[in-house]
């Protein structure tokens, strides 16, 4: 594994190494190289299954982050690949000649947070909601009880409990709290 | 010997001779020119063969001239082999000399178009 | 009476005049030649008149003075004159042919093309034999010198080739010669024939030389290399005098001196004779090269015209008749098709798709390969007729075999060509320009082929005018081709409901005949009705149509097998050109006629056999077949069956029909077919009714019925192609009637022939409205059409009427076939047979519903959004037939209790009882009107109360269904159309593998292989050829003298 | 008998048929319950779907061809009924032979696929894929089925030489040893497999084929429509059910005779197909191919020896 | 169809879909909704509007009840035979199934499940309904026959339940589609659902379940609720 990465940072100049587990590493690599070294890992290195493609909005820093998680079952090792893009203009070479899936999670990405994959098949099609008109859902600036409320007809005065004491007092109204049961409520 | 081999056989046998050299040559050369020397000499053959057949023993040519015994009550055709034959050997070769002049024309046409005189080579229509 | 001495003094003067002519620089040496012909043919027509016509008798010409031996002498007798005639005029038209080409090769081609024709004059009328040495000569050289004078290589080793094989020959001849005057001390034919050669020691040998000389003239197979290639290589006007003056000419020497030779050669040179027609015709069928082709089969047809001469013992006096009839055909059409083929130009048979935009250029090459085959009305179409039938008269069926065989094998690579002609898919067409002086002579040809056919027919006993009458129609027809449809149309209904009207007193009283009739004209006429729905002219349609008509009611009027035969060939003819007219019908259209000109040939052999021990040629002898009875009627059923397709002979019909027009596939599905149950009907009637003493040909005859009924229906149920399906659905239908026939009972006859009515009806509407519908969406493919019940209702109903009746659910017509079929399986004890049937009868539910379904229901395609209604020309006839539907179904006594007093002359017992309005059999009952009234009267009732409880419907469109929540996207992708019946594919697909295609597709492979290995001994070289004479001299002699 | 007491007579047995027949099919959907411990549809329950269907208050029509459709189904079902001889009373012209005077055997066979066809040219019209897929699907098992059971049928016409169904059950009588199961077993095995591909439970229930293609043909109809395909459908069970009765099980002397043996007869096919998982096409087929047809085949030579 | 066909096909879906995004703001047609032409056989151009031409958008209409002991004879067979469409649209759907188990049995109360909304008279909206769901379930609604019933299943049909605030998830079912009977809960238990089938018999018995008569009255209303959030409408106003 270890060899394996320094292998990848010689190449890629990575920029943090993560060792999770004995078969497991995340790394970030510049937006540049990233799908340069994927396709180095899918082609010599034996990491030939795209396990998933995700992405965290890292709203402080202004950037999102994708995540491509490989996995090679010849070395029964996993390796994360993280790519900080910029929030603002949201754009990441594509990576559909790779395997297949990546078209769907890209065009899952697009959808979900707005990132844009230029050549991707389909990407622009709607995956999940159809016909959606405001910033993309995910993102963590969009608000989507404002969202719902502006949209769904709320029913007014809507109240909510904590269930377990809910049903205690509904169902024990006379029976005093226990010290346990405040400490599982904490 | 000559009383056993009269100059009837002896044409007999030569014509048979030639006929068989002419037809060795006609299907075994390859060249045009020679296949057709095999025809002259086929053709010989068949013409020698055709005068030794009307050639009888002891009789003259049928030419009506000093030789034959001419007079009254005298067959001429007697004395003179059969005429016939003499006749259409003349006929023969003079068709014989038709037909190979035009096969040397030909010789000389296939030669121009193609500048050989192989005779494997004429084969553009065939199956 | 012109001496024809002065035929041979004509030439040679006006070639010496020429020579002159020439020197002194005058120009108009082409034109004296063609007056010199002109004189020499004149000469020849007026001795030929004087013996046809008056009381010439034959006529000595001596030269010289002198008395044979001592000189020559010309014998002009009647036969001479006539061959003579034939030369001259072949030379005459094919001087104005090759007048251009002629002249470009200079002066000494006319003198050469004059000698030719002397030389084959005097071939011809001398009776000496080294006179008969020098003129083979002459004409040799002189062909020889014609090809010299041409340009190009390829003919020139063609030429050189030739002249060194005559030459080989001719030193044979000479030989010959002498060794015969040797022995016998004459040249004169006569005296050489009075001293009998072949009885004097060694003089065998000498008229071995002589006749194997003058048969390696007429090129026997294999030996005869060097005549291709001269056919191929030389100038086709040429080629066309080879063909037409030349083999001619070597023919009668070959008759002239086979008396020579004495009787015992006549065997041999009919095995020659045969060996070179089969031999020639199945090479011809590995040939590409058109003008290569049209050289084998020049020299098949001289090979038949051998076989002829050597059976002219057993033929007698029909002799020259047969080899009059073949002669004059093969003259005229090989003429006339090397003609054409200098005119078309081009090499490859492919190519020849490009006289498609010419019409009569189809006509004429139509005319010459029709009069090749034997078609009626040529010549050798009763010539051919008149030697089957002497040959099996005398017991030679061997011989029969062979020249059918070969007649098939040239059918095969002509029908190809002519194919290839009419529908090859060429993109690459080369225009050509006709010349007035090239196409007269074709035309000539032509019109030859069709007066000698007339005066032929004379002496047999189609000579009666009636028979052409039709004909002059479609000749009526085809001369206002350029007419639109609507005038020709309603010209060839008119003609045919004349025919009707005429013909109609004829039958009456003869059921049998007037239900066949009935089919063919009323069917005929309907399906014209539906012509007036096409626009524009139509080329070509009105005369093929009306061609089939005419042959349909000549088989029913027939009197004598001859003009059975004779309506047969011409429905024939008349239905290939029909569907050959359909799009990518080509191969169809080659399989159609290659199955129907081996059924009309196992037809002839049958009828031949029927003939023997017979002296007249009446229907009736097929009654009463003595001569191997079993296998004549075999033969005839074998016949009939490639008409009815049935399994194994099927392959032809479901691109034929499918693929045919609109209006075609109702006239060659409904109506053509049920010539060929005619035709088994009369058969069965033949093998004795029901004193039937056939009874295993029966029994193979209902297996084959049945068998048929499933593959057809099963093989329909697989179909993509609406047209197709219904094709295989007729296959599947006449099967039933054929096992019907079969049983030979009351009710399995009555069955039979309630199916030939029904089928006549519901196929005739269902594929004139699936036609008229094609003719709308413009494709065939169901899986592109569906829900056109919207904008086509009463095509729908039509087709909906159609299918319960073919499916026989009753209150329909189709019911009363199927509770016969039931009474008559129990009758007859085919249980396996008839549950067989049934079963098929099962699956025709399938593919029924798959025809309704996929083109009418299911969803409507977008392009079809604004289709019509089918055509109004279409729905009359479909609309007449549903109401002769409508009347069988509520009223089938009237149908059929006339049907059942007819065949009970056949079948006297097991007949059904009618009382009133049911049929009672045996086993069962049925009150075909009674059932109708009910069935309708609780239709009436449900739909009555339904209409009452829905009258608020909402009328919905087509994408208002259930979807899942969702909605379609499109039509092409909601429909269920293509592959419906997969599962039960995956089920039955061992039933459906093509053997019967597999195996036809061997037969033609093998014999394409053993064609392409055999024409490999043509290497092109001039010394193989030699060698090969040399050999065929070899074997011969060892075969006739050595063995 | 004159022709309107038979009508009196014929429309008193088809309201006896129609309603026997919503109890067979309510009985069938009990029995199925009680096996799997449920209590199931109350006995009603038919006769309310009916009424429910019958009374909707909107109703689509897609065409024609698609209202025809039921009115085949229902008026072929009606026929089979009027065309059946019911009750054997021992006079060919009895009193519940309805108008079996008409025809014999083969109508009936035949006339079954009136309404067959009738609907599937009407579910057609809807332009539904199911419902296309479902009546290619009964075709091709109807095709199947016909083979044996045409042997068969010809097997026991073979034995006594005739069509009449009547004549039929006319020789079964006196007693079940002249039954044509006792008699002719193997054509009788033969038409007992088939059968269950003609009433078409489970595992022959490929047309309908509930969770797979929906309902199969009816995929489109509601309302009025779908009441007259379940009255439709009753009718014809029962036929179907008193068509083997006859041919094989001695027909009925009575009502009440018809009614236990046209029971028994249903109750096979619902114990089977309570007890079978659905076939797929080619299964269905080829096992038509296999059992019924040979015994149909044993049947027939032992008719016809 | 070829590679290259294929190629071109596919760009010009990627151009469609750019432009798409462009001005998202209001047009949301699928490429395949959108106007085409097609050549008739007879070389004539046929457009087509695949929203218009293929479905029939009449709006329904209030169907009266008939009169007195009729209506209320056949309210008592509707109620009595309640078909139920087989269409489990969220969470809720996995409390059906043990309907039909001998612990439940729903059938002895004449309650049954068809496969196809054309046979069935009562829908189950089983808990939460995504905007993507609601567009299915109201083009099913729309092709059940009238009578018709709906039983809005869990907490989420009645005010968003635990999804209240999602972006996809509706809040209050009764302004997409008229509901018979709400039965609360996260999830309410199949006795529950018993329960509230009884409450739909005894409301239809009372002729009080004339929802789908509301429906065609407020139509309109309920057409631009639907279509507030229902963007990529690409079905006829009304469903037949």
């Amino acid at each position: 594994m270890k060899e394996l990465i320094e292998k990848l940072n010689s190449k890629y100049d990575l920029q943090e190494i993560v060792y999770q587990r004995d078969n497991l590493a995340f790394t970030a690599i510049r937006k540049e190289n990233a799908i340069d070294a994927i396709t180095y890992l899918r082609d010599y290195e034996e990491f030939t299954h795209l396990v998933m493609m995700s992405c965290v909005d890292w709203i402080e820093d202004g950037k999102f982050q994708l995540l491509y998680l490989l996995n090679s079952p010849e070395k029964k090792c996993d390796i994360g690949i993280k790519v900080y893009i910029d929030r603002e203009n949201p754009e990441m070479f594509s990576a559909h000649h790779l395997w297949k899936s990546v078209w769907t999670y890209q065009r899952e990405l697009k959808e979900f947070y707005g990132i844009d994959f230029p050549g991707s098949p389909r990407v622009n099609d709607d995956f999940v909601v159809e016909g959606w008109e405001e910033i993309p859902f995910m993102r963590r600036d969009f608000d989507t009880h404002e969202y719902a409320e502006k949209t769904y007809f709320p029913r007014g005065n809507r109240k909510t409990n904590d269930p377990a004491e809910y049903m205690r007092k509904k169902l024990y109204p006379n029976q005093p709290v226990t010290a346990k049961q405040r400490k599982d409520d904490k | 010997m000559m009383e056993y081999l009269e100059l009837g056989h002896i044409g007999l046998i030569i014509g048979f001779l030639l006929i068989l050299v002419g037809f060795w040559g006609v299907l075994t050369q390859k060249n045009i020119i020679k296949i057709i020397v095999g025809f002259s000499i086929l053709n010989t053959g068949i013409n020698i063969l055709m005068v030794s057949l009307g050639y009888v023993k002891g009789k003259t040519a049928p030419i009506i001239d000093a030789a034959v015994a001419q007079g009254e009550g005298h067959d001429v055709s007697q004395s003179i082999v059969d005429p016939v034959p003499q006749a259409l050997v003349l006929t023969a070769i003079v068709i014989g000399f038709g037909i190979t002049a035009l096969m040397l024309a030909y010789a000389m046409k296939l030669y121009n178009a193609k500048k050989t005189l192989e005779i494997n080579k004429f084969n553009d229509l065939k199956w | 009476m012109v001496n024809p001495i002065y035929i041979v003094a004509i030439a040679l003067g006006v070639s010496f005049a020429i020579g002159v002519l020439n020197k002194l620089g005058r120009n108009f040496t082409g034109s004296l030649v063609l007056a010199a012909v002109s004189v020499m043919t004149f000469i020849s027509y007026q001795w030929f008149a004087a013996f046809q016509f008056g009381e010439q008798t034959a006529k000595m010409i001596y030269t010289a003075g002198f008395m044979p031996p001592l000189s020559i002498n010309l014998l002009m007798g009647h036969y001479e004159a006539f061959i003579t005639l034939m030369i001259n005029v072949i030379g005459l038209i094919g001087g104005i042919y090759m007048f251009n080409s002629l002249k470009k090769r200079g002066y000494n081609a006319q003198v050469i093309y004059l000698v030719l024709l002397m030389g084959l004059n005097v071939m011809v009328m001398t009776r000496d034999l080294f006179n008969l040495f020098v003129f083979l000569e002459i004409s040799s050289i002189a062909i020889a010198g014609l090809i010299l004078l041409e340009k190009g290589t390829r003919s020139m080793g063609a030429g050189f080739k030739y002249i060194l094989a005559t030459s080989i020959i001719s030193g044979f001849l000479l030989l010959g010669i002498i060794f015969a005057y040797y022995f016998t001390g004459s040249l004169n034919l006569d005296d050489v024939v009075a001293a009998n050669l072949s009885s004097i020691k060694g003089g065998a040998l000498a008229a071995f030389m002589i006749m194997i000389a003058i048969i390696l003239e007429i090129k026997p197979f294999p030996a005869n290399g060097w005549g291709l290639d001269v056919y191929e290589g030389s100038d086709v006007g040429l080629s066309a005098v080879i063909s037409g003056a030349s083999a001619t000419a070597s023919f009668f020497v070959l008759y002239k001196v086979m008396d020579i030779a004495g009787v015992e050669w006549n065997y041999y040179i009919s095995i020659i004779g045969a060996i070179t027609f089969v031999g020639s015709n199945l090479l011809g069928i590995a040939q590409k090269n058109t003008r290569r082709m049209l050289g084998y089969s020049s020299i098949g047809q001289l090979g038949l015209l051998m076989m002829i001469l050597g059976f002219r013992d057993i033929l007698g006096e029909q002799t020259p008749y047969i080899a009059f009839g073949i002669l004059i055909s093969h003259y005229f059409a090989k003429a006339g098709l090397f003609w054409l083929s200098g005119i078309v130009k081009s090499k490859s048979l492919k190519g020849w798709s490009n006289i498609r935009k010419k019409p009569f250029f189809l006509f004429l090459m139509g005319t010459f390969i029709f009069a090749l085959i034997g078609f009626p009305p040529f010549p050798s179409f009763f010539a051919k007729w008149t030697l089957v039938m002497e040959l099996v008269q005398t017991g030679n069926m061997t011989w029969v075999i062979a020249i059918l065989f070969g007649s098939m094998m040239e059918a095969v690579y002509l029908f190809r060509w002519f194919g290839y002609a009419i529908k090859g898919e060429n993109e690459h067409l080369e225009d050509f320009k006709i010349k007035i002086h090239k196409i007269t002579p074709v035309w000539i040809a032509a019109i030859g082929l069709y007066v000698i056919g007339y005066f032929t027919a004379q002496f047999t006993e189609v000579g009666a005018a009636i028979n052409f009458i039709p004909l002059a129609f479609v000749g009526l027809l085809l001369a206002i081709d350029f007419l639109p449809v609507m005038i020709k149309n309603t010209i060839a209904i008119t003609g045919m409901a004349l025919h009707f009207y005429f013909v109609y007193p004829e039958l009456e009283g003869d059921t049998l005949r007037l239900i066949f009739e009935g089919i063919f004209m009323v069917g005929g006429i309907l399906a014209l009705i539906a012509g007036y729905a096409y626009k524009g002219k139509r080329s070509g349609f009105y005369p093929v149509a009306i061609l089939m008509y005419a042959g349909l009611t000549a088989i029913i009027e027939a009197g004598t097998t001859l003009e059975f035969f004779y309506g047969w060939e011409l429905m024939t003819a008349g239905s290939y050109f029909l569907i050959i007219r359909g799009k990518r019908s080509m191969s169809h259209g080659l399989s159609y006629m290659l199955f129907s000109i081996g059924g009309a040939y196992a037809l002839l052999a049958a009828f031949g056999m029927a003939h023997v021990g017979q002296d007249s040629f009446a229907m009736d002898i097929l009654n009463t077949i003595t001569y191997i009875p079993t296998w004549a009627y075999g033969l005839l059923i074998v016949g009939f069956l490639t008409k009815t397709a049935a399994v194994g002979l099927h392959i032809w019909l479901p691109g034929a029909h499918g693929e045919a027009e609109s209006d075609v596939s109702p006239m060659v599905s409904a109506i053509l077919l049920k010539a060929g149950v005619f035709g088994i009907v009369l058969t069965l009637i033949g093998m004795g009714a029901e004193n039937n003493q056939y009874s295993e040909l029966a029994y193979a005859l209902g297996w084959l019925g049945a068998i048929t009924a499933l593959v057809g229906n099963l093989m329909a149920i697989f179909q993509e192609d609406a047209k197709r399906l219904l094709a295989y659905s007729s296959i599947g239908q006449l099967g039933y009637i054929v096992l019907g026939l079969a049983m030979m009972t009351h009710l399995g006859w009555l069955g039979g022939f309630s199916y030939v009515i029904n089928h006549f009806l519901y196929k005739a509407v269902l594929f004139m409205t699936i036609g008229a519908v094609v003719m709308r969406v413009g494709t065939h493919n169901m899986y592109e059409m569906g829900g056109l019940i919207k904008r086509m209702p009463l095509a729908f109903l039509a087709v909906m009427i159609g299918i319960i009746a073919l499916s026989g659910v009753p209150p329909l017509s189709g019911f009363a076939g199927k509770w016969l079929f039931y009474n008559a399986i129990l009758d007859k004890g085919w249980y396996f047979q008839g549950a067989v049937m049934f079963f098929s009868g099962g699956l025709a539910f399938l593919y029924l519903w798959r025809l309704i379904h996929t083109v009418f229901l299911g969803q409507l395609k977008d392009n079809h959004r604004n289709v019509k209604e089918i055509s109004i020309w279409f729905l009359i006839p479909i609309y007449t037939l549903i109401a002769g539907l409508m009347v069988f179904a509520a009223k089938p006594q009237w149908v059929l209790q006339p049907m059942g007093d007819m065949i009970a002359q056949f079948f006297p017992t097991g007949q059904l009882v009618w009382d009133g309005g049911t049929a009672i059999s045996q086993y069962g009952y049925w009150a075909g009107s009674l059932v109708g009234v009910t069935i309708g009267a609780s239709f009436v009732f449900v739909l009555f109360w339904l209409l009452v409880s829905t009258r608020k419907a909402h009328k919905v469109k087509q994408f208002d269904i259930t979807y899942s929540g969702e909605r379609p996207e499109r039509p092409e992708t909601t429909h269920v159309a293509y592959n419906v019946f997969e599962g039960f594919y995956q089920a039955m697909w061992i039933a459906t593998i093509p053997m019967v295609e597999t195996f036809w597709n061997r037969v033609t492979e093998v014999l394409h292989e053993t064609a392409e290995f055999t024409r490999k001994i043509y290497s092109g070289n001039g010394q193989a050829y030699m060698l090969h004479i040399v050999f065929f001299i070899l074997v011969t002699y060892l075969v006739i003298i050595g063995g | 008998m004159d022709i309107t007491s038979k009508l009196i007579y014929a429309l008193i047995g088809l309201l006896i048929v129609v309603n026997w027949g919503m109890l067979m099919s309510v009985t069938f959907r009990k029995i199925g319950a009680r096996m799997a411990g449920r209590h199931g549809i109350p006995f009603r329950q038919p006769w309310v779907n009916l009424l429910k269907n019958i009374s909707t208050r909107t109703i689509i029509t897609h065409g024609y061809m698609y209202y025809l459709g039921p009115v085949f189904r229902l008026s072929g079902g009606i026929g089979i009924f009027l065309f059946m001889p019911m009750v054997f009373t021992g006079n060919a012209d009895g009193l519940w032979t309805n108008f079996s005077f008409q025809g014999d055997l083969i109508l009936i066979l035949y006339f079954q696929v009136f309404g067959m066809l009738g609907m599937a040219m009407g579910s057609g019209e809807g332009g539904h894929p199911y419902s296309a897929m479902g009546v290619a699907r009964g075709l091709a098992q109807h095709a199947a089925v016909e083979l044996p059971l045409t042997i068969a049928i010809l097997a026991i016409a073979v034995q006594f030489d005739t069509f009449s169904i009547y004549k039929i059950v006319e020789a079964q009588q006196g007693g079940f040893q002249n039954w044509v199961l006792f008699t002719n077993p193997f054509a009788s095995a033969a038409i007992i497999l088939a059968m269950l591909g003609a009433l078409g439970h489970s595992p022959f229930n490929l047309v309908k084929a509930p969770n797979e293609i929906l309902i199969g043909p009816a995929t489109e109809y509601e309302g009025t429509y779908l009441g007259f395909m379940m009255s439709a459908g009753a009718i014809i069970h029962v036929m179907e059910a008193v068509l083997f009765m006859n041919l094989i099980f001695g027909g009925a002397t009575s009502w009440i005779e018809l009614i236990i043996k046209s029971f028994l007869i249903y109750f096979w096919s619902v114990f089977v197909g309570m007890v079978f998982p659905r076939f797929k096409i080619e299964q269905s087929v080829i096992w038509f191919f296999k059992w019924p047809l040979g015994f149909a085949i044993i049947g027939l030579l032992m008719a016809s020896f | 169809m070829s590679e290259l066909d294929l190629n071109d096909k596919m760009s010009e879906m990627l151009a469609k879909s750019e432009a798409n995004v462009k001005n998202s703001k209001k047009d949301f047609t699928r490429p395949e909704d959108e106007l085409r032409e097609v050549v008739a056989p007879d070389g004539s151009i046929i457009k087509i509007n695949p929203l218009y031409d293929y479905f029939s958008d009449e709006k329904p209409k209030e169907e009266k009840p008939r009169n007195g002991v009729v209506e209320k004879f056949l309210n008592w067979a509707r109620s009595e035979s309640i078909w139920v469409l087989g269409f489990g649209t969220g969470c809720g759907s996995i409390e059906i199934p043990p309907l039909v188990t001998p612990r439940f049995d729903m059938f002895r109360y004449g309650v049954e499940m068809r496969p196809t909304p054309r046979q069935s008279n009562a829908f189950i909206i089983s808990g939460y309904l995504s905007v993507k769901t609601l567009k299915r379930v109201i083009r099913t609604y729309e092709q059940m026959p009238s009578p018709k019933y709906i039983i809005a299943l869990g907490s989420c049909t009645i005010n968003g339940g635990m999804y209240y605030d999602s972006y996809s998830t509706i809040n209050r079912l009764d302004k997409y589609i008229p509901v018979d009977v709400y039965i609360a809960g996260c999830m309410p238990r199949p006795e529950a659902l018993l329960h509230g089938f009884a409450k739909l018999k005894q409301l239809i018995k009372d002729g009080k379940a004339e929802k789908a008569n509301e429906y065609a009255r407020n139509f309109d209303e309920y057409k631009a609720n639907q279509k507030k959030i229902i963007k990529d409408w690409n079905m006829p106003d009304y469903n037949w």
